[in-house]
């Protein structure tokens, strides 16, 4: 029993966090969100692809680190912790699908690019009225059999205008691949609440597509690795939020004491305390299951995704209370954390879905 | 008790509700400038037929309203959703502060230009380093012959560029206690030493402004209520604000309410509308409640400010009970949106953001529960 | 428009409030708790009797002060501040049940000795089976038309054994007078949370009863009028736990300082301001919603009942963690307020039970 | 990263489960000196084969177990529904802190009859006038010769009357700051100047006692720690009995939800049972995550204390975080029950009352997030 990180989990925990910290500093951040068309540079991309993350959850028979989810959530956390605004989770989503395809020949044909890093995809999977089901789609194939084609349209679909391919998900479960070019696909930016994390309107009319041969249990595990992922970034972002909310806190005088000397601020920020390490404990378990314990990952990864949602939201939020006005202001950089924060709570599955997810599979 | 009209009070809101029907201008034009101007020019047509400043004396141009009629004012202003004045500040917190603490030569000078709106007033009293603590500001007045010249930084203001006045309160006597050696002046707004820079909130607006003052000037003649009397004369400004405003922000709670509750009924989720659904449904009957409660707590603090001539317990606790309410019903939206709610695809993205300045703006809410501990309970005063 | 009491209704407030402080002294209240039998004396009722409550609701036709919803709010807000046990209530619930059959017969037999105080009421609604719902019963009743009786078991009946009369409800609504003495009926004492109020289970076998013709909407309304009165009830009982808290607050020394003094301690007393006078705002419009304004007072009486019963728990539970350990011990006297805040949010319909009826009404 | 046990934890557990499985004595009977009996018993079996004290050294008839090992007893015991060994302060407490604190002589005298239950313990901290300020303590100790006379009075003091000896803190040098001047003794029960009474809870059960010592003698020998030594000394009590009862606290929530679940789908409401009503079923979701989080950050904390030594900030958070969990679990049950909650119909009613003092009892919330605010994160004090 050891509920830490291995060596070489620390290892690769501090190389993100310094490589993060180096490349991607408020300004940077800042400028990524508000002037990068894309939301990050080729030379961003080229610097973690140098770094293996692309490949961290490829196999190596694909070219790939074959490393875990807890490696996974490890980088994830330290991104969150970062905000940095990168196409890193889009692609990882897709990864984690193609990985799942297993011995399926579109997936043997991607996976090598996607280690690389020199072949990007994302994930499309909400329809336009899309429910609170993260996987629920109503997109049921044309064409012939062998040569489906795929009309409809996606919502939210991250990083898609800079993507490589698009998994998308349809009806019963099936996946499809389509490739950035494809005819009839069309792709227009949308404003999203998270201006760090690019969202897309994905259109398709009668757009060619590879379907994925995913079975039913390799699927829902991608996905739970993907929403356990999220759930890291959230833990992340908690962790700088209650840092920036601790820090202030201590400086800002009112009344002629630090604030941070008032229970009214103390005790929200210990508040903040119990719910980040809470998420990062649950968090690294649902990892932790996803890589040695299948039969209770379903769980985690739902119990995960719920609780590390909330606490990113009510974290961020509470530190904004104790930035007071200054917090509100769109020069403070608090407000992009919080942002991720809410955004984080509804991808895949709001906190009151999966916890609905935990209610079914703990017996309730 | 009776929760009715009385007949004087429902012939002052038939009367206004017909105007108001008769005289809506229709939706505001896009675009800040145009807007602007529209408001301005409603505020005229508000100021011609008597309902500009409706809580004001007669004597200085209002309308001598009660506060039953106040609170009917704004109820159906919101409800009609008329524009609101443009000199929002000069008519809720300037006029009523001149007519309480300036001289009879201000009265005659102030009053009538914020009526007809043709003088903006903004609002010169945060700085950055004293956000709760107003007392603690830093802002210096020196006095040179009868002119005051000074200098510093002003902060969540707004209108400040189409202000003609700013109410400022400045330290003209460094040694005093920090309540004391403040000055309450009336700062020409059109002079060189005055810049304004916008300030963008999180919802990406700039609704306020900072104020950056190198050495502006002051006639002497131009202070409110006496040299060194400024700590009650902005008191007076701020509960002008909070009372004034408590109506407004009732109503406009009501009005949101109702509009969740259509995109409630009106968004489809797992095949039935989030309506229908057990937890959607208790929570917006939650808010149905919160909201009632805050409408009449409302009511009740009226009542008691007229008998009593101040406010009771109950008047205390709007401001912070609406910051509670309007911050879960704009996270009840985004919960109702589902994935949706990634997207900026309605008015909700932006009422969600803004709703997280409500505990803050106006009084933090943890210092209105201090006010509350000390001043209603009796509780022993931590500073 | 003018929200406060007449000079009228601050006089029963007054009146009230003294009688009871007077009799109900806390070790009044702890004898009548722990040691007498029915939970009150005879003498306390004649008392009570005499100040002409028992008649508050019945109309002057039958031989009472025909007062209002809001007269009857403004003693029941006493009688909770002062927790006074007492068979009130449960008087007052047949009374309102009584007075709604109107011209009914055995209304019309009965309501004059209620209005003096000599035959007392209660009221039985829940089956040993029931759900949340304040009225629901499967009681259906036996016998020949015109000659009911009744077979079936009620729960947690207040003051059942010192009760003349038993009011019982049955399937559709139905209800049904029952005397104490008939044959069949068993009334036996229960263990209640709250120990300031006596509960009993009814069982009745074959038992004659007399039906009440009850129109709906005014049975709808004694119901609305009880629930209004039991969440006045709960705001006395919030007031007087928020008093005993500060006080407690102001006093109690910490670290060399009143607790009170932290914000820890006097931030969750302004919250229980908060919470009581909100309580009383909406218990006040429901009782006057009943008495003038019929349309909304269903709407009115479930917010009021949802909103007090949630205040009074929530006061009361916070006024216990302000006090510490010593609030804990059953020698002080806050548990008592406590158990009856917690019961009133279960009785007739608990707070989410009316918050499901404010959505019904309010259109949600 | 290993969630799973290790060959030899794994071993150190079956060898526990199937011990327990063979000698487990059944309910416990009826009554509270049978009931004391039958836990004194059952600690001698217990000692007899080892099992009790497994957290102490070897070498003074402990187990000498790891911190996982003292989890997966705790787990074990907890799963297992046995009784609780009967002098649970002086394993938890009294005997480690004379093993950390006490003399060569202490330990030979005072260690064994501990394991054994010959000698009950109890702890006498707690003052009626000092209760979060426990080094307010007002109880004095008087040197007369090789003997101390104290006098004063203390609270919440479990087992009392069974106890032979008490872990008494009282205040020897009245002139020294409030922190300096306490020391740490160990006195007999059995005498007529400790006064025994036992204190009713709002449970109505009598849990805990207050002491009144009217002039009680100690003998010099009976100071732990040295005279003047009592705060460092009383602190590694208080520390022994968090992180002791961290590991019991959380199975306990796990098996209460489990039978909070049974209760949830044994109710009937409106024709369906509670369990598949959406709010319940939310509710209960998120006590079971809660509970999850819970018994993850223990876990997350005992590494990190065998890896560093001391707790990581996680392991703050177990005691307060469970208060929270097991009042939220506690009033779900009464909201199921529905008309039922009125009467004590069944275990849930004490439940729920008793838990109203988990928020107090071994510190209370507030206490406890000053703490984690000041040593964890660093905020400025307060006082």
């Amino acid at each position: 029993m050891n509920f830490d990180l291995t060596d070489d989990q620390r290892a690769i925990q501090r190389t993100a966090g310094e490589f993060l910290a180096a490349r991607y500093k408020p300004e940077e951040l800042r400028r990524l969100a508000l002037e990068e068309e894309r939301g990050f540079t080729d030379e961003q991309w080229k610097a973690i692809a140098e770094l293996g993350w692309p490949g961290l959850v490829v196999s190596e028979a694909h070219g790939g680190l074959g490393l875990g989810i807890v490696e996974l959530v490890v980088v994830q956390e330290q991104l969150g912790y970062a905000l940095a605004p990168t196409p890193f989770l889009s692609d990882v989503g897709a990864a984690l699908l193609l990985e799942a395809g297993g011995e399926d020949e579109t997936a043997a044909e991607y996976l090598p690019g996607v280690a690389t890093g020199e072949r990007r995809g994302t994930v499309a999977v909400w329809d336009a009225d899309a429910g609170w089901s993260p996987t629920h789609s109503a997109l049921v194939p044309g064409g012939e059999d062998g040569q489906p084609t795929l009309t409809g349209t996606k919502v939210a679909v991250a990083d898609a205008a800079a993507a490589d391919f698009i998994v998308v998900s349809g009806a019963d479960g099936r996946h499809f691949v389509v490739d950035a070019g494809a005819s009839g696909l069309e792709i227009e930016a949308t404003e999203a609440l998270d201006p760090t994390r690019r969202l897309y309107s994905v259109s398709l009319s009668e757009t060619p597509a590879r379907e994925l041969s995913l079975a039913p249990e390799a699927r829902r595990r991608a996905y739970e690795a993907l929403t356990t992922a999220l759930a890291a970034e959230s833990v992340g972002v908690a962790q700088r939020a209650m840092e920036m909310a601790t820090e202030y806190a201590k400086e800002r005088q009112q009344f002629g004491r630090p604030i941070g000397a008032y229970q009214a601020i103390s005790h929200p920020c210990a508040q903040m305390l119990l719910e980040t390490e809470g998420a990062r404990s649950v968090t690294l378990y649902a990892a932790w299951a996803l890589d040695h314990e299948p039969d209770t990952s379903q769980l985690a990864a739902a119990m995960a995704k719920s609780y590390a949602g909330e606490a990113g939201w009510r974290v961020t939020a509470a530190a904004l209370q104790v930035h007071g006005g200054i917090g509100f202001t769109f020069e403070h950089d608090l407000h992009f954390f919080l942002k991720r924060a809410r955004a984080n709570l509804h991808a895949f599955g709001d906190s009151r879905w999966h916890r609905r997810r935990v209610a079914d599979l703990a017996g309730v | 008790m009776d929760l009715t009209l009385s007949p004087q009070e429902e012939a002052f809101r038939d009367e206004l509700r017909g105007w108001l029907d008769e005289h809506h201008p229709g939706a505001e034009p896009e675009g800040d400038e145009a807007g602007f101007e529209f408001r301005r020019s409603w505020q005229k047509t508000l100021h011609q037929a008597g309902w500009a400043g409706v809580s004001w004396p007669k004597e200085y141009g209002g309308r001598g309203a009660s506060l039953i009629e106040q609170a009917i004012y704004n109820e159906e202003v919101t409800r009609a959703k008329a524009p609101a004045a443009v000199n929002v500040l000069g008519l809720a917190m300037g006029g009523p502060t001149v007519i309480a603490h300036g001289s009879e030569e201000q009265r005659k000078r102030y009053l009538e230009p914020i009526l007809s709106a043709e003088e903006i007033w903004c609002q010169g009293f945060s700085e950055p380093e004293s956000g709760s603590d107003l007392a603690s500001l830093k802002t210096k007045a020196e006095r040179h012959g009868d002119e005051w010249v000074v200098t510093g930084q002003k902060v969540w203001t707004t209108l400040a560029h189409h202000a003609k006045w700013c109410m400022l309160v400045a330290r003209t006597d460094p040694d005093a206690p920090k309540h004391q050696g403040l000055t309450y002046f009336l700062m020409d707004m059109d002079q060189d030493a005055v810049q304004v820079r916008p300030l963008a909130q999180i919802t990406g607006e700039a609704e306020f402004n900072e104020l950056f003052l190198e050495e502006a000037r002051i006639p002497h003649a131009n202070i409110v209520g006496g040299e060194g009397n400024g700590w009650p004369v902005a008191i007076t400004t701020l509960m002008h604000e909070r009372a004034t405003l408590a109506f407004g922000l009732q109503i406009q709670v009501k009005i949101a309410l109702g509009e969740l509750m259509e995109k409630a009924r009106s968004t489809t989720v797992n095949g039935g509308s989030a309506a229908e659904d057990e937890i959607i449904r208790d929570r917006l009957a939650q808010l149905y409640i919160e909201s009632e409660v805050l409408r009449l707590n409302a009511y009740r603090g009226l009542t008691h400010t007229m008998k009593h001539g101040v406010p009771g317990p109950e008047g205390s606790l709007g401001k912070w009970q609406w910051a509670d309410v309007n911050q879960a019903l704009t996270e009840l939206a985004l919960d109702i949106a589902g994935p949706q709610a990634l997207l900026r695809s309605d008015d909700w993205t932006y009422r969600f953001l803004r709703a997280r300045a409500n505990s803050i703006e106006g009084g933090t809410t943890e210092i209105l529960k201090n006010i509350v501990a000390e001043r209603v309970l009796g509780l022993p005063r931590l500073r």
